[in-house]
């Protein structure tokens, strides 16, 4: 509030009046002092990482002008890290976009053409015709879509809904794909079901963490800060860190072992041996919730099909689990000895025993945790199986204290990317488009017709699905990596990236995303906030309503539902990501993407749009636009509610809601509160029944899930038992050789958030750590004839950045490996990485490619 | 400038009608005290001479349904409009 | 007395006179000087020299003012005092908050003193002391409240000996831990990386000048028990073996946890950890 | 009395203006040339000189080092490095060979704010001075070579240098030093001619210690086509050393102005219409031949 002297002086005058009078004055009258008063204060959840910290935003005028840590956040308890210290600024950088901008020569759409302001009618106008061109000529594959896992809930929700039900297509991903995948896939083929099973609850509980690739010191600050307490004040709690490279975590570590890239999957299967050979796995537990089974081997590395590697692969891409005993379970793990272990890993044998100890130790709580470590990994689902193989053999699972814990990097991978079913082969709720009766629930609650939603097959009861092509539907499917190469290839024209910034993270920039995203025969769209390196190459720019610029909900690494209300107005003509995708679909007639034999099932939907189709369903525009309102009588204005005509947040989550609820769900297990239950409380952990939320899944007790008497119940699979995979160690896709002599790692910093397009812009942050640096050993770079902030060129087979030498700072490179942090859109590690994946997850590996170093 | 707050004695019960009526001048402000019936006011001139504060407290008290008027506060300063009006936090 | 001798006369008077006037004149103007040098010779606190200046007399006696350093300075951080700075005329500093010692491997600002105001002796930019950090507001630093910033740590190109950070349990929130800075004087150079980054509006890392950063323990006063680490066993004679009157089942250890009662739980042979037993083999040996 | 109006007007009519302002054009030149060389580097980043006055490297080779203040620092108990000591022999060379007060009229930046005052004073026709003497100088020097050795704080005098100041001040950063030099400005103008340099510059007073047997002098050999206009006398900011040169042909004194006061500026050359003064050597003329001005004054004062 502004305070003028004139003010100041009546203040007191009213004052001395009302003292005399022995009045008491309303506060509001009264002129305070108190920098403070007139601030609204309303929480939200933090805009960065899966942690997801509670905080408290102030707003005055019309902007937000203080922020705390929320003090009745269970996750953090009013603290923050320095990123989130800084939050109010991420929406006032100086830069941030306003107006749509389209690529225009002489007032017209050109690929080549300069930057111009357009209307947002012209801008979907443009886009919808490009859309329809590519869906009606390229099939279902023409058309693709990049999403976010920091995208709110129903921003998912909504764009699955566009793109499966409205446009007929697979072509959906979020960048969750280079984040979760691997995640996901070994949660999938272990569990059947998605997402960690215990919660941060565990980080109390545990006797022993162990750190499997995850730099929670600086990736999950406030964890990390339990995590520290824990082994603080807890007597015997012990810390194990696993890494390629020593960094913040090993500060901690009892015992930190730096391991040779790709032989985490040999220290694990030693891990599991030694629990067979001494006997010490829970037998009882085997016997009653584990299967055993094994995965093809050979598979490749996810790279393009004609490259040489890719050729020799046996199995290329297989996956398919076969059963097998437990003896021979047995038999595989056991080349995995000690010295054979340590041999791989280069990890001293002290230290893998006293690992597998702990494991191995029926009365210590073990949680594991891990993040990019595990997932960039071209065998990151193998790898997150072998992780939930120890816990399954010694039965330390689903249980306080005893968790295998896949931590997200993204505030709601788990909620939007993954539950609301963005990825090309998910539904909402954990179904998949592989299954036909998954499909059929999912048209049946959109109220489609049978048919509409691709299968991945193409096929319907067994017959081909019909297209707006004229061809068959074919095989719908299409991963993030594969997006660009099809882009690149000419087999995708039409891109929509929404909420992140994939040009600066998808791997091999120069050969596959640029290329693709510069084809003269594309349209790519870009929606973001700010220019971001993916604006810069886009052709056509949607500036976005960002956070709580919108009513919006994340769900973050421990099943934890978080709801905001949107406490500030976008600038300018800014508009939020769920605006963008409903508004555009209004520009889209059901005959442009349907076939005529599926109009002909639903007459009523001729001649419509797929706004009336998918949005003004009945469903979502159940609720009535209403005054947001909290508790206090606060209120709170929702742009998109103004503009649909219907509390537009609400209908989407509602809907969603029905794939947890509705009659004949094809799989329990993902029970949501309802709508205004979130806004009154700091997140619920799902499954929710009955208002309770679920601490530990799996669990008699702690699950509603599982019954009396079960104990233990994996009830994502259909016999109720995990399966224990095994998969051997298989080499890297490119490990350094003579030219080429060194393991790149790409990983990330405290004081920035994944590509930096947000914290890059709060200039503390920015002064704090202000370019990316490679960090060396320093006998690494004496080698070299660099020193400490000298500069260098790294280069990879793909191309060069220049950045400056830190051999001294917080990261501690192995001879033989290099971190670079991707943070920086002024030297693009990108550029070096190799379009590698896990050929199972099809997430990319950034955290293993070649590279060499010398003077710049 | 001047700046003066006062105490306005009201009859029973007509504080709110009172406050109104003295709400109308210009430069008057009520803060409170409606329902004690001893309205807090400050009145406050922008250095017109026109009607300088002391007329318009004369005025208060023809107002009716006030009892009384006590000045309890006076501010008279040299201080431009300017200087006034600035920010001071 | 001549004419030519009265001449002479009055020539010695006025020349004495002015030789007088003159001197008197020069004496003032010294007076004034060496009160000024005293005043002059008072530095901010913010201000930091570069590294290896001589002790500020010293330096103030050594320095020509020359500007050689500030020219060889990389990362241009380096000023001269103006007049009417706070700071000697000439001499060169730089403020840490604005732009701090990168702290290169060849210290060019050395190299480049012609008078060693810069000590050439200085080979080792580690070795160093231009001030000394010191967390100065303890209420302000966000990471004496639990928050995690740690970037004073984070920067800091002496890692880990110059500022470490001391782990504690959160009392508040009852589950996080603090992560406190606290800087090593042993290590520290005082070259301002942290004081630039420190993310807070004022800074809560500053940089200051060794007297006035430092405290001075008593000089007759030692720390016992680093003492006996230096010389490696006790500085008198060791302490004989203690015996006590204690009932049964009770110990007493001097050195370690003090009184110890025993037989709580019923000893077996077995360690409560199964794989040990597994592990050791046959007992039977 | 000299008209002002005219000054130099004589020497422009016999020998056209560039000559009769040749060696003042010369030495601003110089005064700028040695600027602009300290500055490239860091204006246009081409480094030929770093440093300033006191202390300088050219071409990163070739060092070079004020005696002076070098010797204030020793005397507060400093031992130079080697390339300190190499500069300060290369100069004391330099201005032994060429006359130390070069400094003062090729080098010192401070000369331009005092010629200019000077110029002032005689176009405004400011005539009053006070009196101070032309020793206050050496007593300065003696000063502040004492104060080292005895106030803590080192340079003393290099606090409120104004020779080093200005350069540095151009070179670096100004900051307050142009009240300093606007002093000076104004001291010369107003209250003494030739205030500065001439009578109280503690620097101008070392170099002229430094450059008393220098070989580089100007004389006056056509001494006898001098018509008294005395131009030489108003432009010559000490022009105590011109008369026993010009005028001691009589008493048998030399034609070469001997005093280590001359700054070898050569404004007495330029100002001349008849071409008296030149440059050249200190033994132009057979020394023997003359008696000596000094053993002269001695005579006289005995």
């Amino acid at each position: 509030m502004k305070l003028t002297r004139r003010d100041f002086i009546k203040s007191n005058a009213v004052a001395a009046a009302a003292s005399v009078a022995g009045v008491t004055l309303p506060v509001t009258n009264a002129v305070a002092a108190d920098a403070d008063d007139g601030i609204r204060w309303d929480k939200a959840a933090c805009r960065y990482c899966g942690t997801g910290c509670s905080v408290l935003m102030g707003v005055k005028d019309g902007k937000v002008v203080a922020s705390q840590g929320d003090p009745d956040a269970p996750v953090n308890k009013g603290l923050n890290c320095i990123k989130g210290y800084f939050l109010p600024k991420i929406l006032y950088g100086e830069d941030r976009l306003t107006k749509p901008l389209l690529r225009k020569t002489n007032g017209k759409y050109d690929k080549n053409g300069k930057f111009e302001a357009v209307s947002w009618d012209e801008a979907f106008k443009t886009m919808a015709e490009k859309w329809v061109a590519a869906r009606k000529a390229k099939g279902p594959k023409g058309i693709g879509m990049f999403g976010s896992g920091q995208w709110t809930v129903w921003e998912g929700y909504a764009a699955s809904k566009l793109l499966k039900a409205g446009f007929r297509s697979n072509s959906l991903e979020p960048n969750a794909r280079h984040c979760m995948a691997s995640a996901v896939g070994a949660f999938m083929r272990g569990f059947g079901i998605d997402e960690p099973m215990g919660c941060y609850d565990d980080l109390e509980h545990a006797d022993v963490f162990v750190l499997w690739g995850a730099n929670m010191a600086e990736m999950h600050p406030i964890l990390w800060s339990r995590l520290t307490d824990t082994r603080l004040t807890k007597p015997g709690c012990e810390v194990h860190v696993l890494s390629t490279y020593e960094h913040r975590c090993y500060e901690l570590a009892d015992n930190g072992m730096v391991f040779e890239p790709q032989t985490d999957l040999a220290i694990l299967n030693y891990i599991a041996n030694y629990i067979i050979q001494n006997k010490a796995y829970n037998k009882e537990f085997i016997d009653k919730h584990v299967n055993f089974t094994k995965t093809p081997t050979d598979i490749g590395y996810g790279l393009r099909a004609s490259d040489p590697r890719e050729k020799a692969a046996k199995n290329r891409n297989k996956g398919k689990l076969s059963k097998i005993s437990f003896e021979e379970y047995a038999k595989s793990v056991e080349p995995y000895t000690l010295e054979h272990a340590s041999k791989l890993s280069k990890v001293p044998k002290d230290k893998l025993l006293r690992l597998a100890k702990a494991y191995a130790d029926p009365n210590k709580k073990v949680a594991s945790y891990w993040t990019m470590g595990f997932n960039q990994h071209t065998r990151g689902v193998w790898v997150n199986g072998l992780c939930y193989n120890v816990h399954l053999l010694m039965g330390k699972i689903a249980e306080p204290g005893n968790s295998p814990f896949s931590l997200t990097g993204q505030p709601s991978a788990c909620g939007t990317a993954r539950e609301v079913g963005t990825f090309t082969h998910r539904l909402p709720a954990d179904l998949v488009t592989k299954k036909d009766a998954h499909c059929k629930f999912a048209e049946k609650t959109w109220k489609l017709p049978a048919g509409t939603i691709p299968r991945a097959n193409g096929k319907t009861d067994k017959a081909d699905q019909s297209d707006i092509s004229g061809k068959p539907m074919g095989k719908t499917l299409i991963h993030a990596v594969a997006m660009h190469r099809a882009l690149k290839d000419g087999k995708m024209n039409t891109f929509w990236v929404m909420c992140n910034n994939n040009m600066q993270a998808a791997a091999n920039m120069n050969d596959e995303s640029l290329p693709g995203w510069r084809n003269p025969d594309n349209f790519i769209t870009v929606s973001d906030p700010y220019p971001t390196v993916s604006a810069q190459a886009a052709d056509l720019i949607l500036p976005t309503a960002m956070w709580i610029e919108k009513e919006g909900a994340y769900g973050n690494a421990e099943r934890r539902t978080q709801f905001w209300r949107e406490q500030v107005s976008a600038p300018g003509e800014s508009k939020s990501d769920v605006w963008q995708l409903m508004e555009f679909s209004k520009y889209i007639k059901v005959e442009d993407v349907w076939p005529a034999d599926l109009i002909a099932k639903k007459p009523e939907y001729a001649g419509k749009t797929l706004y009336d189709v998918l949005y003004a369903n009945g469903e979502v525009n159940k609720f009535p636009a209403e005054q947001v309102t909290d508790s206090r009588g606060n209120k709170y204005n929702n742009h998109e509610s103004a503009d649909f005509g219907f509390y537009v947040q609400k209908g989407l989550f509602e809907e969603y809601r029905l794939f947890n609820s509705a009659e004949g769900i094809p799989k329990k297990g993902h029970e949501m509160a309802e709508f205004d239950t979130y806004h009154k409380v700091r997140g619920l952990r799902w499954p929710v029944i009955d208002g309770k939320e679920t601490l530990w899944r799996f669990r008699e007790g702690y699950d509603p899930h599982v019954a009396k008497g079960e104990g233990v119940k994996f009830y994502g699979k259909p016999d109720g038992r995990a399966n224990i995979i095994t998969a051997p160690y298989e080499p890297a896709a490119e490990p350094p050789d003579k030219e080429f002599d060194l393991w790149l790692c790409t990983g990330r910093v405290l004081e920035h958030w994944h590509s930096g397009s947000m914290t890059r812009r709060v200039p503390e942050l920015y002064r704090a750590v202000p370019d990316a640096v490679i960090y060396m050993n320093p006998k690494d770079a004496k080698k070299r004839r660099l020193r400490n902030g000298a500069t260098a060129k790294i280069s990879s087979r793909r191309g060069e950045i220049v950045c400056k030498i830190d051999t001294k700072g917080r990261n501690k490179c192995p001879e033989g490996l290099v971190f670079v942090p991707w943070f920086d859109a002024g030297r693009l590690v990108n550029k070096l990485t190799l379009d590698q994946t896990d050929p199972l997850s099809k997430e990319t590996d950034y955290k293993k490619c070649a590279v060499k170093i010398s003077r710049a | 400038m001047n700046i003066c707050s006062l105490i306005v004695h009201t009859k029973p019960a007509s504080g709110p009608l009172v406050s109104e009526r003295l709400q109308a001048f210009h430069g008057v402000e009520v803060h409170g005290g409606l329902e004690e019936d001893k309205l807090i006011v400050t009145v406050e001139d922008e250095g017109e001479t026109v009607s300088p504060v002391s007329d318009k407290m004369n005025a208060l008290r023809d107002v009716e349904g006030v009892v009384n008027t006590v000045l309890i506060y006076h501010y008279g300063g040299e201080e431009s409009m300017e200087e006034m009006n600035r920010e001071i936090n | 007395m001549s004419e030519s001798e009265k001449k002479s006369e009055l020539n010695r008077r006025q020349f004495l006179g002015n030789m007088l006037k003159t001197a008197c004149g020069v004496g003032l103007v010294g007076l004034g000087l060496g009160a000024y040098s005293n005043r002059a010779s008072s530095m901010p606190a913010n201000y930091v020299r570069p590294p290896g200046a001589l002790p500020e007399e010293d330096f103030l006696g050594a320095c020509i003012r020359c500007g050689l350093c500030v020219r060889d300075c990389p990362y241009d951080i380096l000023f001269l005092g103006e007049v009417g700075d706070e700071v000697a005329t000439g001499t060169p500093y730089f403020i840490a908050r604005t732009g701090p010692c990168e702290m290169c491997e060849d210290i060019p600002c050395v190299v480049a003193c012609p008078t060693n105001a810069l000590d050439h002796d200085l080979k080792d930019i580690e070795e160093s002391r231009m001030g000394l950090a010191v967390v100065i507001d303890q209420e302000s630093c966000i990471a004496f409240h639990g928050l995690r910033c740690e970037v004073c740590f984070n920067v800091c190109p002496i890692r880990g000996r110059a500022i470490s950070l001391d782990m504690q349990h959160n009392t508040r929130s009852g589950k996080h831990a603090l992560f406190i800075p606290v800087v090593h004087s042993d290590a520290c150079t005082g070259c301002g990386l942290c004081e630039r980054a420190c993310i807070l509006e004022e800074a809560a890392i500053k940089i200051f000048p060794m007297h006035l950063a430092k405290g001075e323990l008593g000089k007759h006063y030692r720390l016992g028990w680093k003492e006996k680490d230096k010389a490696g066993e006790s500085l008198v004679t060791p302490d004989t073996e203690h015996r006590y009157n204690l009932p049964e089942g009770v110990r007493y250890d001097l050195q370690g946890e003090g009184l110890i009662i025993e037989g709580e739980a019923e000893e077996t042979p077995f360690s409560s950890n199964p794989l040990d037993t597994l592990n050791s083999g046959f007992m039977d040996k | 009395m000299v008209d002002m109006t005219t000054l130099g007007d004589d020497a422009i009519a016999a020998k056209g203006w560039f000559k009769s302002h040749k060696f003042l054009i010369l030495r601003r030149l110089s005064q700028l040339g040695i600027l602009a060389l300290f500055l490239t580097g860091p204006w246009f980043g081409l480094w030929i000189v770093k440093g300033n006055l006191a202390s300088s490297l050219t071409l990163d080779f070739l060092p070079l080092t004020d005696p002076y203040v070098l010797l204030q620092a020793m005397l507060s108990g400093v031992v130079p490095e080697t390339a300190a000591i190499i500069g300060v022999v290369i100069v004391l060379l330099f201005y032994m060979l060429v006359g130390g007060r070069v400094y003062c009229s090729w080098v010192c930046p401070v000369n331009m704010v005092t010629d200019l005052a000077a110029w002032l004073r005689r176009k405004l026709g400011i005539r009053t001075t006070s009196q101070i003497s032309r020793t206050t100088r050496y007593w300065m020097l003696t000063l502040t070579l004492i104060l080292p050795l005895v106030v803590t704080g080192g340079i003393v005098w290099e606090l409120v240098n104004p020779v080093s100041m200005m350069f540095r001040g151009i070179v670096f950063s100004m900051g307050a030093a142009w009240i300093m030099i606007a002093g000076i400005f104004l001291f010369d103008l107003l209250v003494a001619k030739d205030g500065w340099c001439g009578h109280i510059c503690p620097v101008g007073a070392f170099y002229n210690l430094v450059g008393s047997k220098s070989l580089l002098k100007v004389n006056a050999l056509q001494r006898q086509a001098c018509n008294d206009c005395m131009e030489c006398y108003v432009v010559c900011p000490e022009p105590q050393v011109i008369k026993p040169a010009l005028k001691g042909e009589k008493k048998g004194l030399s034609p070469v102005i001997l005093s280590s006061d001359c700054t070898n500026c050569g404004r007495c050359i330029d100002i001349c219409a008849k071409d008296v003064f030149s440059y050249g050597g200190r033994h132009a003329i057979k020394i023997d031949e003359y008696k000596r001005e000094d053993e002269i004054n001695r005579g006289v004062r005995v």
